[in-house]
């Protein structure tokens, strides 16, 4: 079961990417966890998740193909 | 999938003010209009820890973001008399000095426009998936944080 | 008599875009700034008991108009964090669709920017000396009433 | 004694002038009551007054060369 992980603004920094392919993720809180030890700094950041562009709060599940995205704190206009 | 077509509202770059003009310009035929309502958005040269800020450059979630706004557009015009309702946001890099957002309403009477206008320009800032990196002289950076 | 220096807000005329435009541009230097806001009043081609209006004459008892802007521009400067404050008001025939007022204020954060030109709109709109003749196509005209 | 009347808006079209000129009034009460009686539409007229470019409210004497304006509701903007 593949994800695709969107990183945006600072994450993407953390990270070093701002796209990553990740396999095997029932629901967004295995998802985060496989990452949040990948990138410590990551863990201490603030973020809001979406699944599919639905933004979420708490775990959700995650079909086969969804697309999880970590958005660091708005800062337009 | 929704199958509501998406108005774009990203541009590359700067807001050129001739842009801005034209799009004044083109309201004068509705002359139901009594009062338009803008709000640009400039990018400033903060000094931060002695360094100057230089331009900002903009990135988006666009696939959220183009959603979300059409969902803010609709709520504004549910709420307020307008006749009418525009709104850009650059991407990419934008110069100190430079217009970085364009929203303009317009109504009969300058109440709804002024009103909507000041909504939008806080829902946007707020529920826009869109980041702004504070590019310095020295070639780094920090992320910009909205008040 | 007071002496100082009085700006002139009137301007024959309609107010063009591309006035506007200049104005906005001219911003670009002033880095410290964050937000403008526009408000632009419009002539609308009302229909009053079957007859259209076809345009506005504005006349003003500039003596006392340009003094009390002054008052109004000194109180708003100290009210809010603003940069710069501009104010335009066309004098004589402005047709429907075409600006009669250009309300303009720049700040560091937008803010005083939204809420000083609001203000400044209630307040030029109920404290000058100014009116406005509404034309009608047969050559009548009625006065108009602000809301 | 002489006084300069500026009429605005629909006042200038009751009475027919934009500026009137007039002798004796010692004060705006004075004034008022003689163009009431000359211009009786103006009577029922909503407007406020202004000397030498002042707003007043009440009775105001009116030394040599005052100007008086006669200002109907404001419709600016």
């Amino acid at each position: 079961m593949k994800t695709r992980v969107l990183l945006f603004g600072q994450l993407a920094e953390i990270t070093g990417s701002k796209e990553l392919e990740m396999e095997g993720c029932a629901d967004t809180a295995a998802l985060l966890s496989i990452l949040h030890e990948q990138f410590p700094v990551l863990a201490q950041s603030k973020y809001v998740v979406a699944v599919n562009q639905e933004m979420i709060s708490g775990n959700k599940n995650l079909p086969e193909n969804s697309i999880v995205a970590l958005l660091p704190p708005f800062s337009g206009g | 999938m929704k199958e509501v077509k998406l108005k774009n509202i990203f541009v590359q770059g700067a807001i050129a003010a001739s842009f801005i003009a034209d799009s004044i310009q083109k309201h004068s035929s509705k002359t139901g209009i009594g009062g338009h309502s803008i709000f640009l958005g400039q990018v400033r040269a903060d000094e931060i820890k002695g360094k100057k800020v230089t331009a900002i450059e903009y990135t988006s979630y666009e696939e959220m973001a183009l959603p979300k706004m059409h969902e803010i557009r609709e709520a504004i015009f549910e709420k307020y008399e307008l006749t009418c309702m525009h709104v850009y946001h650059s991407l990419g890099k934008v110069q100190a000095g430079e217009i970085c957002l364009f929203v303009f309403t317009s109504a009969p009477h300058r109440k709804a426009a002024i009103e909507a206008c000041a909504e939008l320009v806080e829902r946007i800032k707020a529920e826009l998936p869109v980041w702004g990196a504070e590019l310095f002289e020295d070639n780094t950076h920090q992320w910009k944080l909205n008040q």
